[in-house]
């Protein structure tokens, strides 16, 4: 099974890449853009047939090594 | 001293970090590959400066979950007393040994360069050689040196005394541009409660030697020989 | 019919970059049409990149002989010796076309890249120094491109924890289409325990370690030697991601490993991957080589003989072992988790020969890919001589003190901290000379020894007289080294040019290899490695000639090296060498008063040696307490740089006696230094002065918090610094 | 509007994060992992009203500074 885990940052953790992109987004000419957040996309592969037992598995994964749960949150999809 | 310095894949500071410690206290540290599970018997642990697993991931975050890390943390939580550097603080933070995380430097890039440190909290053993406010001049190295902490554990770091040195400029003057990464309210370094484990992003083993310039390093190491010898 | 035995038709020969006439060589040397993967195997070994086609006969024009040198060019390194038992080896390499096309991971796997030679001979590299050539400050492309190859730079160096200690930068919109990126590597091993490529005896393990094989960078070689089209951005050929973590391990486990005695033959897998490190060991030692691929460790699924054999994924070795220590190298890889696995042996056959899914895909000479390759006799037409013209033609500045912040705070010679900070120039903690300066020195580590390092090359002098420029180049590398106290050893180099195939471009490389070769000759520093890199140009747009020189020094005694800071109020500041207010070529010329044209400085070598020999053995004597050459900007520059560095200012009085102020203080001519000394010791340098007959004439004296020409102008150095640090973040703020 | 971006590595490139993340994974004692690709999740807010215009604006951004398209793909959803 395919796992898709979205990592973000917490709310109220600053945020200096969004920060950064969201300036140079201004200095390119684009306005109007706000709330920038950085986040991490993994995606990984499970030899697991059983839907629930996968999510299971991958939230393990996160909070002992993907997320930095002191910062960050994260979400997983299981396909 | 019988210090002992822990290497991860990827470390690279290690050696660095022995020579100042060898030089300060008269016997070399023992190094200690993170793969190995039992931890010597150590007066001190030291966890180098470097890219532990590249800082893949996040900075120290693999390196966290390396199997001597278990013993670390025992023997931390059994008093002793735990020294990490630039990498060794993000390794400590990511082990929940210390507060807070290290978030990419405000300015996005990696910096290296002297800065200077107001010391503020000289009783400890690793700063014990300092006085209160001194200012100091130590190298940083990093990509991800921006400490975070939410407001409450920031105000009990404060609070307790455990901030260990601010950025500052030559002068003593905190803040502005004289931090380098972003830190809030400046820090460069914070204890534990206990103050037996210190984190801090600045190298205070490249100025220990006059030859490369200064030696303003030179007294923690100092320290730690007088407190645990 | 297989996919590997395919048709040979003219587009597909032109799209592995050979010519008919090689393509016909290549049939008549083997007596057959070659099938697709020996194709690829011949254009990678025939492509200019390996081959040196057009370079070659005049390599071996150059001086690389000498009693320091252990070894020459022809290796991965060149290594000279710095006594105790010790040696430094070196190199420096081109990575200009990948930098183009993605300037992060293009400038980080030329680090990357460059490190592995150095560490592939036994050497621990012990510094990094790049040399970077971009377009105009104000092209569309240039922050871009600058950002990507800093950051990439300091992304691989810093997380291998090797210091990034010294460099250049130039900006110039003849490299609008073609920036250069030039990594240098410096390293220190044990003189008898240096590895080498050639393979020898017969059944030895062919064994491959590092990271997998991808479909990364193939025909990365072929491209780094293919003029750009507006096209080619589009191209986006495969691009090789860098991974520094595992070339930190790789090091580690080689440098593991060469402590025993497992290895035979060590070759990097650099351009063109398992073909070139495989031919060459093979070739060095006279041997043939079977490699079976199915045994090679690939990232991805159904690669073919082809693709293998041409992937240029990063971070792998070949070596041949003793059959009866692999067990025990097997597991110093497997504890460092890194891939090892034997591909093949070595044979008595002197044939290349590949096997794939239990056939035979590739079975070459091995002679004939190594030695047969062409060698171009190019045709050249020298360059015409730029006429010298006397500064008296070039007109003062309407504001001495605004030219000279001007100057100082432009993109030619304002500070490059903003580049160097993003190094971590400082890890191993060896790193007695930071940045900055004049040369970088490193200390030996554990002895009181100090290794000093520097680039240089002055483009915009190659372009108007190569050979001056080529001799120039090496010149200032003498002076940099000495100005630190450092006793120059060698020299590598990295010789940038456009198209070969233009007779003009072909004179402009010919010229500056002369000069090379002369001032190498001169200043004994030869040449021990380097690197070629032609057909550096954009719709028939060329680079000015770049030949980059990088060079090494040694300090006996770090206690007596000097730093270009100004030091002491009331220190006396001399000039060593005769000042002729030369402006011909000249920053000023160009900058200030738009003059392109004329002769660059002519550079006198004997002369360059017996200064270099003075300010050297005056820094021995410990009697000088700062040293700087006088390079780009002229001596005005250099009293600027040193009163920057040392964070106090100077007064320097003029003898107009038969040259204009501003022929003065921004002329270059050749084979000065700016030292001070306490005034207690100003006599004691005359009289040294007088007896070696070198030129020595007082300038001013240390001390305020201004540059002062007397009676002339003053300027508050906290202006100059402000000029000097703000133009590069400027450019590159956000 | 917001604008949710996926930028991941093409395929083919080499990817050590996820190399290295799967290769921690399985020290940490989680089998049968595999294919694990790291990439970044951005989320932004527009000043805009027309979900096709958010689109193009986006993919402009992308194209221009936040996707390397040398080495990246990048997908766009507009909420
Ligand atoms: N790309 C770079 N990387 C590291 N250091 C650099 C780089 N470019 C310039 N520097 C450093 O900045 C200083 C000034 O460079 P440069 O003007 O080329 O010196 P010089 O004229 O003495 O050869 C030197 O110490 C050099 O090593
Ligand atoms: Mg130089």
């Amino acid at each position: 099974m395919k796992a898709r885990i979205h990592i973000t940052l917490k709310n109220g953790v600053l945020d200096p890449q969004g920060k950064a992109i969201e300036t140079t987004l201004s200095h390119l000419g684009f306005a109007g853009v706000g709330d920038v957040r950085q986040g991490k996309y993994i995606e990984l592969e499970l030899d697991e047939t059983d839907r629930e037992k996968a999510h299971a598995t991958v939230d393990a994964m996160c909070s002992q090594l993907l997320a930095n749960t002191v910062i960050e949150n994260y979400a997983i999809e299981i396909e | 001293m019988k210090a002992s310095v822990i290497v991860f894949p990827g470390s690279n500071c290690d050696r660095d970090v022995a020579v100042s410690l060898a030089a300060a206290s008269g016997t070399s540290p023992r190094m200690v590959w993170h793969a190995e599970t039992d931890l010597p018997k150590s007066d001190l642990i030291v966890l180098p400066g470097g890219f532990s697993f590249g800082d893949y991931l996040r900075a120290g975050a693999m390196g966290a979950r390396s199997p001597i890390m278990r013993a670390v943390i025992d023997a931390a939580h059994a008093g002793t007393p735990v020294l990490g550097i630039c990498n060794g603080f993000q390794l400590l933070t990511e082990t929940g040994l210390l507060p807070g995380a290290l978030m990419r430097n405000a300015a996005l890039k990696f910096v290296c360069r002297d800065v200077f440190l107001r010391v503020t909290q000289p009783d400890s053993l690793f700063t014990a050689r300092y006085v209160q406010d001194q200012v100091i001049r130590v190298p940083v190295a990093h990509h991800d040196g921006n400490y975070f902490a939410d407001a409450e554990t920031v105000a009990r770091l404060e609070g307790d005394g455990c901030v260990a040195f601010r950025y500052c400029d030559g002068a003593g003057s905190v803040g502005g541009a004289a931090n380098p990464n972003g830190s809030i309210n400046d820090i460069a370094g914070v204890f534990d409660p206990a103050r037996r484990i210190l984190g801090l992003m600045p190298h205070p083993e490249r100025l220990a030697d006059p030859a490369l310039g200064g030696t303003d390093g030179q007294p923690m190491f100092a320290s730690l020989v007088e407190c645990l010898s | 019919m297989s996919a590997n035995d395919v048709e040979m038709t003219a587009e597909l020969i032109a799209a592995h970059g050979l010519s008919d006439d090689e393509f016909a060589q290549i049939v008549r040397l083997i007596n057959r049409q070659p099938n697709l993967t020996e194709l690829g195997i011949f254009s990678a070994m025939w492509n200019e990149h390996c081959s040196y086609k057009s370079s070659r006969v005049w390599l071996r024009t150059l001086p690389t002989d000498g009693p320091q040198v252990v070894c020459g060019p022809g290796e991965n390194a060149g290594i000279v010796d710095i006594g105790d038992g010790q040696v430094a080896v070196f190199k420096m390499e081109s990575h200009n076309h990948p930098s183009f096309i993605e300037p992060y991971q293009g400038a980080a796997t030329g680090v990357g890249g460059i490190m592995r030679d150095i560490f592939t001979m036994g050497a621990r590299p012990v510094a990094n120094l790049n040399a970077l050539r971009f377009g105009d400050p104000a092209h569309p492309k240039t922050r871009h491109l600058v950002s990507g190859v800093v950051a990439g730079i300091g992304g691989y160096g810093n997380c291998i924890g090797v210091p990034t200690v010294g460099g250049e930068v130039n900006f110039d919109s003849g490299y609008n289409g073609n920036i250069l990126v030039n990594a240098m590597c410096v390293g220190i091993a044990d003189a008898d325990k240096v590895f080498y490529s050639a393979a020898s005896g017969i059944g030895n393990p062919v064994v491959y370690v590092g990271s997998k094989t991808g479909r990364d960078g193939i025909h990365g070689a072929s491209m780094a030697s293919a003029e750009f089209d507006d096209k080619s951005e589009e191209k986006r050929p495969t691009v090789q991601v860098g991974d520094p973590f595992t070339e930190k391990l790789l090091l580690e486990a080689c440098l593991e490993l060469m402590a025993g005695d497992a290895v035979i033959a060590i070759q990097d897998m650099g351009a063109a991957g398992l073909t070139c490190s495989a031919v060459e060991m093979a070739s060095k030692g006279g041997l043939g080589l079977l490699l079976d691929l199915d045994k090679v460790p690939c990232r991805e699924a159904g690669m073919s003989a082809y693709e293998m054999m041409l992937s240029e994924s990063q971070e792998r070795m070949l070596m041949v072992l003793h059959p009866d220590r692999t067990e025990a190298a097997r597991e110093i890889f497997a504890r460092w988790e890194l891939d090892f696995a034997i591909i093949g042996e070595t044979t008595d056959t002197r044939r290349f020969v590949i096997q794939h899914g239990g056939e035979i895909v590739a079975d070459l000479p091995v002679d004939v890919l190594a030695e047969d390759a062409p060698v171009y006799q190019r045709p050249w037409t020298p360059t015409p001589a730029a006429p010298a013209i006397g500064s008296d033609t070039i007109a003062a500045p309407d504001d001495l003190a605004a030219a000279i912040v001007q100057l100082v705070g432009g993109p030619h010679l304002c500070s490059r901290r903003w580049v160097w900070e993003q190094y971590d120039h400082m890890v191993m903690g060896d790193t007695v000379q930071r940045p900055g300066g004049d040369a970088a020195v490193v200390r030996v580590h554990g002895t009181r020894k100090g290794l000093a390092a520097t680039t240089d090359v002055t483009p915009r002098y190659c372009l108007a007289d190569p050979k001056e420029g080529g001799k120039q180049a090496i010149a200032e590398a003498y002076r940099n080294l000495s100005a630190v106290g450092a006793k120059p050893l060698a020299t590598t180099d990295c010789l940038n040019f456009g198209n070969p195939e233009k007779p003009e471009t072909m004179g402009q490389f010919v010229g500056c290899i002369e000069g090379i070769g002369e001032a190498c000759r001169a200043l004994d520093m030869p040449i021990v490695s380097g690197n070629v890199s032609l057909y550096n140009e954009t719709n028939g747009i060329a680079i000015p000639p770049t030949p980059a020189i990088g060079a090494v020094g040694l300090i006996d005694d770090i206690a007596q090296m000097t730093t270009s800071a100004l030091r002491d109020a009331g220190d006396l500041l001399f000039i060593i060498g005769e000042t002729g207010g030369h402006l011909g070529q000249s920053l000023y010329a160009r900058e200030i008063a738009n003059v392109s044209e004329g002769a660059p400085p002519p550079v006198h070598l004997a002369t360059e040696r017996r200064h270099g020999e003075f300010v050297r053995a005056q820094i021995a004597a410990e009697g000088v307490n700062a040293v700087h050459d006088i390079s780009d900007g002229g001596m005005i520059v250099a009293a600027i740089e040193m009163a920057l560095a040392g964070g106090i200012g100077c007064t320097i009085k003029l003898d107009t006696g038969n040259c204009a102020p501003h022929a003065l203080l921004f002329g270059e001519d050749q084979g000065r230094y700016l030292v001070t000394v306490p005034a207690a010791r100003a006599a004691h340098l005359s009289a040294a002065a007088a007896e070696a007959a070198i030129p020595l004439q007082q300038l001013g004296e240390v001390g305020g918090s201004d540059i002062v020409i007397d009676g002339i102008t003053a300027i508050p150095l906290a202006e100059l610094a402000a000029a000097h640090e703000n133009w590069l973040p400027e450019l590159m703020r956000l």
